[in-house]
């Protein structure tokens, strides 16, 4: 059985929805951060699929772009709640509703 | 056209409280505040002073004229230039300015940045309203005073400050907007004439308007320069404002503001309007001598220092206008003059109250008494000055007095009788101030210790004093700069009075001046069809 | 037939790394099966003939992004249990119930639009003069892509800043 | 004679220095160095121009200092056009000559008297009582020697100003305050008319020297029965001399100006400043006499305030008041020479009065002084013993007002008579009245003052009680040094008071043989020097009577009849039976108010005059608060009531409907705002939902459609 980019679109649409879960169900903001790195992982891996069955080194490049955006996200994420972290104690997102007013 | 190089003098005599002001606005130290606004104000009135030197008292021409497109498509220019009247006011100006920024160092503890920028802008505005030969410019300017008088009034003024103030800007910007028209009738008129649209007064001085436009323009000019004058039933606003005014504004108010208006007249509604004007002399007198007599008598009922000299401001402009109205050589020298000496009696008077109001913060003349045991020198300065302010023979007020009263004499004699009683009434209310505040015995306790006049207001006071009585004595300096300003307009207003420089009469001169021979009613020839409508 | 085996073995690893990822309760568990997630991954990418991104995927996820994580972790250093408070409104049975009704439509997308029209290859790009993944990708990054490069340069070094001034207590 | 100028300047800088610099600086010597110095040296002057003004052939002056006010074109009343010009000019005549030496004389006199006079006075107030002094003499100077109309008026004005300022001296006293301004005021009134009158001279003749007019106006016909513009001018010019000479009706303010410092009084309201009226209709004699009928009102106006006055004089019991209305009496004498167009024998008349009444004045100073400032005719007596000097030199005074002969007065006074009595008899008698009076009231005050018993406060061992009261009586103007210093009774005043007193006396004894009448045989000297004065150039009119000399007799001796009858009166009330006197008064109680209280002019003036412009001042201040700035406030009302309509529109119908809007959006917002948790997954639920939905549009889209 041929394995088709069909094949790798299930595959990272199953790994995209783990990571829209991961997002919409945990309250601890570190695992939600990871999520959206296997959201982007999920992204990447199509990418690629479709890079090489469509012969075209284009996808590949992105995928570099997407890993420079997730590194550059997961910085300013992190600063943003060893901050938080500082001034609440906490890391539940639930607790985060300071911008709610 | 002018005697003197291409200078800008004007401008720059005009600019300079405008940098002083600019400047200020980088500055936050209280006290540098105050020397810096204090400079530029006597720089202000340092770079005036070649004017009276170097104007050419023999000259009918403008002079000093600068020249440039302001608004080239309705025909406004920026064109100043002076004649010796102006350059009397533009001085009186100048040093009524720098005396008030003087008079306020002590008295003015808040917001002091604002208040010397208001000052400054003030004056800058003043300056420019006397320079202007575009009425258009005349009008900005004649706008540009009234915010700073406004927000001085309304922010440093006493008790009742917000309503003066209030009363003063709603008052005379009535005034400005009917006189607005007056100059777009005028603005229009010369276009269907000349076929040019200019503001330019010096042309418009050769207008010659039907007699029915003029009277109607003439009304319009008349309640903006009255109500500024004030004349008689425009004049409520004035004892409000200068009462509730601070020092400086009263002093400024009535040294130069006032004058505005019969400037007005003189340059504006005479020359421009004279038919319209020889028919309203008989109305405009009869509220000159109303004013005089009801300014005094009013004057003598108050109970409040300063509106007692506000009210007496009243009866002296009466007799500014009067003299003006005459319509004789003398009456306008003399009321021109006068307007000086107002300037100086009366600016003298509120600067003398703005001394006793700082130190007791009250002007109540009740609370006074006896002030000529503890302040000698306070009371001298202030004997001075009401002598120089009901016209006593060796100071200033009495030349200009005998001026206005004798040119208005020989043209009717029961005017000049009833507009004489202003000299007896003028008396006893300034004696009666004068008997209830610096004579008798020191009653209230509070005023046991007033400190006298400090060097700082001497030096106020001193160049009033001075020119009080050099006016006085040897007024002719003075007249001769006057002297072919009055020929200007009598030569519109009247036929009777020749020009009196035809020393030089090399046909250029003359060509300046309009047309003598004939009275004005065949002047009148030029096609009309209605004025503006 | 390798290449089935190879795939389907290691899309088990990988949803089911992916899975312990978002249910552990341990945050350091979490970070870990996130790691070895991340190098499933990049054998997909051997796969997928991609050895750049592969080699990319391990240096930079598994060891730089992933180490930060795990700093993260360390660093907030956690007195009570994070998930302990629950705001009672929040929808996350709703959210759970559309993500799986989102994944059914784009299994039934991709299942159904890779059954009708399989697509033909894109002509390749302009053909680079040199050989080998890591050599084109580096020609693609130099010359089309130079100035998203940069662009992408630029992001990294604001966010490096932006980090370190929310991370610094005082400037 | 060129130096003319410097006459009035000398007192001017004198004033100026004390001034600026002496109330500051000086000492009370240097002040009183710097007055008498610049006073003396303009007597110098004063003397020196007079005798080269004899010598000179053509008797007249003029010095043109430098022009005031440059010519100004303006109409007149022939038609043309005239130039208003005034110059800084001086005029020497014989009847300046004269004015300026009386000033001088007597004011210089006057300076040294008060140097003693006013000792007791703070150091300021000191340099400023020869300030103001010293000011006066400059402006008097400036009144006799002007040379145009505006000049005099110059002086004219300022002689009141000093006038003020000095009665106005003790500014401390109400009394003095308020007497100040009235003389000021009171003396604007007939400025009002002076002005005027100086308005009309320039219409009429288009210039204002007093030569070119008196040319010009002895050009013009007398105006005989007919009331034309000289008339007119000469009226308003009278209206002038009224108010500064204290005639009726503007008499009221001179009495009151006692209050000055006695010095003052006898300098400026005695010998010099209210005489100016009569000095300027003197110098436009010209114009007077070609007006006929002002010239009788003139007359009238004189003969009723002397006979007034003096009929006042008779029961006022201050020294210095009895003075005060012998004063104005006189001048009435002048304004009734004048009126009968003897000018010379007004002129002459104010040359004596200006002695004996100057005389008559220090002389009260001192009495006053030595009574430390007791001014009440009832608390004296007997002074002679104490102040033999003053006694004297007073008698003599009184001697020569009264008209004793040979003394001064007697020669001015009966040559006013008989040329009244050539003019009009009914004047005639009313003078010979006045002169009696005269007579009698002032030795009334001599018999009061140094004969009969010593009324006055006792001193010495029972000082305590009556000192304080007699410094209770006195002001307090008196710095700390007149506290400090008890008074030990009456006492011979200082050399510097009593040699002026000695020095005027002799005056008033001998001023009058420079007029002696042509009766006695002699040449009378003055008025033929002061003609050329009263006339324009060669119209020199034969003032030579037809009349014999035994009428001038006749008269002579029964005007010294009548005034020997008045001492005599005098003597046997107030020394022989002093008791008659009261029983008098007492048996005409009601006359004897009307003229304790002056006739009750003051008390009418205060309730037309004065209760009349206050109130209209009042009345025109409501006015003016109510009704014109009611007209201003009311404008405004009118806009603010437009203004609240539209704003009631505004608000309730136009904004209504946008509140209206806004009101349901925030009513609407109460519900959706519950979808606000501040839940961020929530809000990812809700993104998650967005692409649901959009995947579901493309399936439907795409695989349905």
């Amino acid at each position: 059985m041929e394995i088709t980019p069909a094949h790798y679109a299930l595959l990272s649409a199953a790994l995209f929805i783990i990571g829209v879960v991961g997002v919409l169900v945990r309250r601890n903001i570190i695992i939600i951060f990871m999520s959206i790195e296997l959201i982007l992982n999920a992204v990447n891996i199509n990418l690629v699929a479709n890079a090489r069955h469509l012969e075209n080194l284009v996808g590949q490049v992105f995928v570099v772009f997407v890993i420079a955006v997730a590194a550059a996200e997961a910085a300013v994420g992190l600063g943003i709640l060893l901050a938080f972290f500082r001034n609440k104690e906490t890391v539940n997102i639930d607790e985060m509703n300071v911008m709610r007013w | 056209m002018s005697n003197t190089a291409n200078f800008p003098l004007l401008s720059l005599i005009m600019f300079t409280p405008l940098v002083g002001a600019g400047v200020l606005l980088f500055v936050s130290k209280p006290n540098a505040i105050r020397w810096i606004a204090n400079g530029f104000a006597m720089l202000g009135f340092l770079v005036s002073l070649p004017l009276w030197f170097w104007l050419d008292t023999t000259s009918p021409d403008w002079q000093f004229v600068e020249r440039h497109e302001w608004i080239p498509s309705i025909g406004a220019e920026y064109f100043i230039g002076v004649d010796g009247f102006s350059v009397l006011l533009i001085l009186l100006a100048t040093l009524m300015g720098a005396i008030a920024v003087l008079s306020s160092w002590t008295a003015i503890t808040e917001r002091l940045k604002e208040y010397y920028i208001f000052l400054l802008v003030l004056q800058a505005g003043m300056i420019g309203a006397f320079v202007s030969l575009d009425f258009l410019l005349f009008f900005v300017f004649w706008e540009v005073m009234l915010v700073p008088m406004y927000f001085l009034i309304g922010i440093w003024g006493s008790a009742n400050r917000l309503y003066s103030a209030i009363k003063f800007f709603l008052f005379t910007l009535v005034g400005s907007v009917i006189m607005l028209l007056g100059i777009l009738a005028v603005y229009f008129y010369n276009h269907e004439v000349t076929g040019v649209y200019t503001f330019d007064i010096t042309r418009f001085h050769e207008l010659n308007m039907p007699i029915e436009l003029q009277t109607w323009v003439f009304l319009a000019f008349f309640l903006g320069f009255a109500v500024k004058v004030p004349m008689f039933p425009f004049h409520t606003w004035l004892p409000d404002a200068h009462t509730d005014a601070p020092t400086a504004g009263s002093v400024i108010l009535a040294a130069v503001l006032l004058k505005m208006g019969t400037y007005g007249f003189i340059r504006f509604s005479l020359p421009i309007l004279p038919e319209a004007t020889r028919n309203a002399v008989p109305w405009v007198v009869a509220l000159c001598i109303i004013g005089i007599i009801y300014g005094a008598l009013v004057a003598m009922a108050q109970t409040d220092w300063k509106r007692l000299v506000a009210y007496s401001s009243v009866s002296h402009m009466g007799l500014v206008m009067l003299g003006l109205f005459a319509l004789t050589p003398v009456g306008i020298t003399g009321s021109i003059l006068q307007q000086i000496n107002h300037g100086i009696a009366t600016g003298g008077l509120f600067l003398l109250v703005g001394v006793v109001y700082e130190r007791r913060h009250t002007r109540e003349i009740s609370e006074y008494g006896g002030l000529a045991k503890v302040m000698p020198a306070y009371a001298a300065v202030f004997l001075v000055l009401t002598m120089s302010s009901i016209g006593l023979p060796t100071l200033n007020g009495f030349i200009g007095e005998v001026l206005i009263l004798q040119g208005i004499f020989v043209v009717n004699k029961v005017w000049a009788g009833f507009a004489a009683t202003g000299i007896v009434l003028s008396a006893a209310y300034m004696l009666w101030l004068y008997q209830r505040t610096m004579w008798g015995t020191v009653d209230n306790p509070k005023n046991e210790h007033l400190p006298d006049l400090n060097l700082r207001e001497w030096a106020t006071f001193a160049p009033l004093l001075i020119l009080a009585v050099w006016i006085g004595l040897y007024p002719k300096p003075f007249l001769d700069r006057l002297e072919t300003s009055v020929d200007r307009v009598m030569a519109r207003v009247s036929s009777v009075y020749p020009p009196r420089n035809v020393l030089h009469d090399d046909g250029q001169d003359a060509a300046e001046l309009p047309a003598l021979d004939g009275d004005v009613s065949d002047v009148i020839e030029i096609p009309v069809r209605g004025g503006a409508r | 037939m390798v290449e089935t085996i190879v795939f389907y073995t290691l899309s088990a690893l990988i949803l089911g790394l992916g899975v312990a990822v978002i249910t552990t309760p341990n945050t350091v568990h979490s970070v870990l099966f996130l790691v070895m997630n991340f190098l499933c991954v990049a054998v997909i990418y051997v796969v997928l003939e991609a050895e750049f991104l592969a080699v990319i995927q391990v240096l930079v996820y598994a060891g730089g992004i992933v180490v930060l994580y795990l700093f993260v972790v360390m660093l907030v250093n956690l007195k009570r249990d994070p998930e302990a408070h629950q705001d009672p409104r929040r929808l996350s049975l709703v959210g759970l119930a559309l993500a799986g009704a989102v994944l059914l439509e784009l299994a039934g997308i991709v299942v159904y639009s890779y059954s009708r029209e399989p697509s033909a290859p894109v002509a390749a790009a302009a053909a680079s003069p040199v050989q080998g993944n890591v050599e084109q990708i580096g020609w693609l990054l130099y010359t089309d892509y130079l100035i998203p490069f940069e662009v992408a340069s630029v992001l990294l070094l604001v966010a490096m800043v932006g980090a370190i001034v929310l991370a610094k207590r005082e400037l | 004679m060129d130096l003319i100028w410097l006459i009035p300047l000398l007192p001017g800088i004198g004033a100026a220095l004390n001034g600026l610099l002496g109330v500051r600086y000086f000492s009370k010597r240097v002040a009183a160095g710097v007055a008498c110095v610049t006073m003396g040296g303009a007597l110098l002057l004063s003397i020196g121009a007079f005798y080269q003004l004899l010598g000179a052939e053509h008797r007249e002056h003029v010095v043109t200092v430098a022009q005031w006010i440059p010519p100004i074109p303006l109409a007149t009343a022939s038609g043309e056009i005239g130039a208003f010009e005034v110059p800084w000019a001086f005029r020497l005549d014989p009847l300046s000559g004269m004015m300026i030496l009386i000033v001088t004389g007597i004011g210089f006199l006057i300076h040294l008297y008060s140097v003693a006079y006013m000792d007791h006075e703070s150091r300021g107030a000191y340099a400023r009582f020869f300030c103001y002094l010293n000011l006066f003499c400059f402006f008097m100077l400036m009144l006799v020697l002007g040379s145009t109309f505006l000049v005099m008026f110059v002086g004219w004005e300022g002689v009141g100003l000093c006038s003020y300022l000095l009665i106005g001296f003790w500014y401390h006293k109400q009394s003095a305050s308020d007497a100040g301004k009235k003389a000021f005021i009171v003396n604007r009134v007939g400025d009002w008319g002076f002005m005027l009158g100086i308005f009309l001279i320039f219409f009429t003749f288009g210039t204002l020297d007093f030569r070119a007019v008196a040319e010009a106006a002895a050009e013009m016909p007398v105006e005989v029965g007919g009331f034309g513009v000289l008339s007119a001018i000469c009226l308003l010019l009278f209206v002038g001399a009224v108010g500064k000479s204290a005639q009726i009706p503007l008499h009221i303010w001179l009495p009151d100006a006692m209050e000055g410092p006695t010095p003052v009084s006898a300098l400026i309201h005695a010998a010099t400043m209210v005489t100016a009226g009569v000095y300027m209709v003197g110098r436009n004699a010209v114009l007077f006499s070609h007006a006929p009928m002002v010239m009788q009102v003139v007359a009238w106006v004189g003969v009723l305030t002397a006979l007034l006055a003096a009929t006042i004089g008779l029961v006022q019991t201050d020294i210095k008041k009895v003075l005060a209305y012998s004063t104005v009496s006189q001048l009435g004498y002048m304004f009734l020479a004048t009126g009968v167009g003897a000018f010379g024998a007004a002129a002459f008349h104010l040359m004596t009065h200006a002695f004996f009444k100057a005389l008559l004045f220090l002389g009260s100073g001192s009495v006053i002084h030595a009574m430390n400032d007791e001014q009440d005719l009832r608390r004296m007596g007997n002074m002679r013993l104490y102040m033999p000097v003053t006694f004297i030199t007073m008698f003599v005074g009184s001697l020569a007002i009264a008209g004793v002969p040979p003394f001064s007065g007697f020669f001015s006074k009966d040559e006013i008579l008989y040329r009244t009595y050539l003019n009009n008899k009914l004047l005639w008698g009313l003078a010979v009245v006045t002169a009696g009076m005269t007579a009698f009231y002032m030795f009334r005050l001599i018999f009061m003052t140094f004969f009969g018993e010593y009324r006055g406060p006792s001193w010495g061992h029972q000082e305590g009680e009556d000192h304080a009261e007699a410094h209770a009586a006195a002001d307090d103007g008196h710095d700390a040094d007149a506290q400090g210093h008890a008074w030990h009774g009456p006492h011979e005043s200082p050399g510097l008071m009593t040699g002026p007193l000695w020095m005027l006396a002799v005056g008033a004894s001998v001023a009058g043989l420079v007029g002696i009448p042509a009766a006695f045989g002699f040449r009378n000297l003055i008025e033929p020097f002061l003609e050329p004065s009263f006339t324009a150039g060669a119209a020199h009119e034969a003032t030579e009577h037809a009349e014999s000399h035994l009428l001038e007799w006749g008269l002579m001796g029964f005007s010294v009849l009548i005034a020997i009858a008045g001492i005599a009166l005098a003597y046997h009330f107030y020394v022989r039976r002093p008791e008659r006197s009261e029983q008098l008064a007492k048996h005409w109680a009601g006359a004897h108010r009307w003229l304790t209280n002056k006739y009750y002019v003051d008390e009418l003036y205060g309730a037309t005059a004065i209760k009349g412009t206050i109130g209209s001042a009042r009345g025109l201040w409501t006015v003016d608060r109510h009704v014109v700035d009611g007209a201003v406030n009311g404008a405004g009302w009118l806009t603010r009531a437009c203004a609240w309509v539209s704003h009631v529109f505004d608000k309730y119908l136009v904004d209504g409907m946008f509140n209206l809007l806004a009101w349901v959006c925030t009513e609407g917002s109460y519900v959706f705002r519950r979808v606000q948790t501040g839940l961020i997954q929530n809000y990812a639920v809700a993104t998650l939902f967005g692409v649901f939905a959009f995947v579901t549009m493309y399936l439907i889209a795409r695989y349905v459609g």
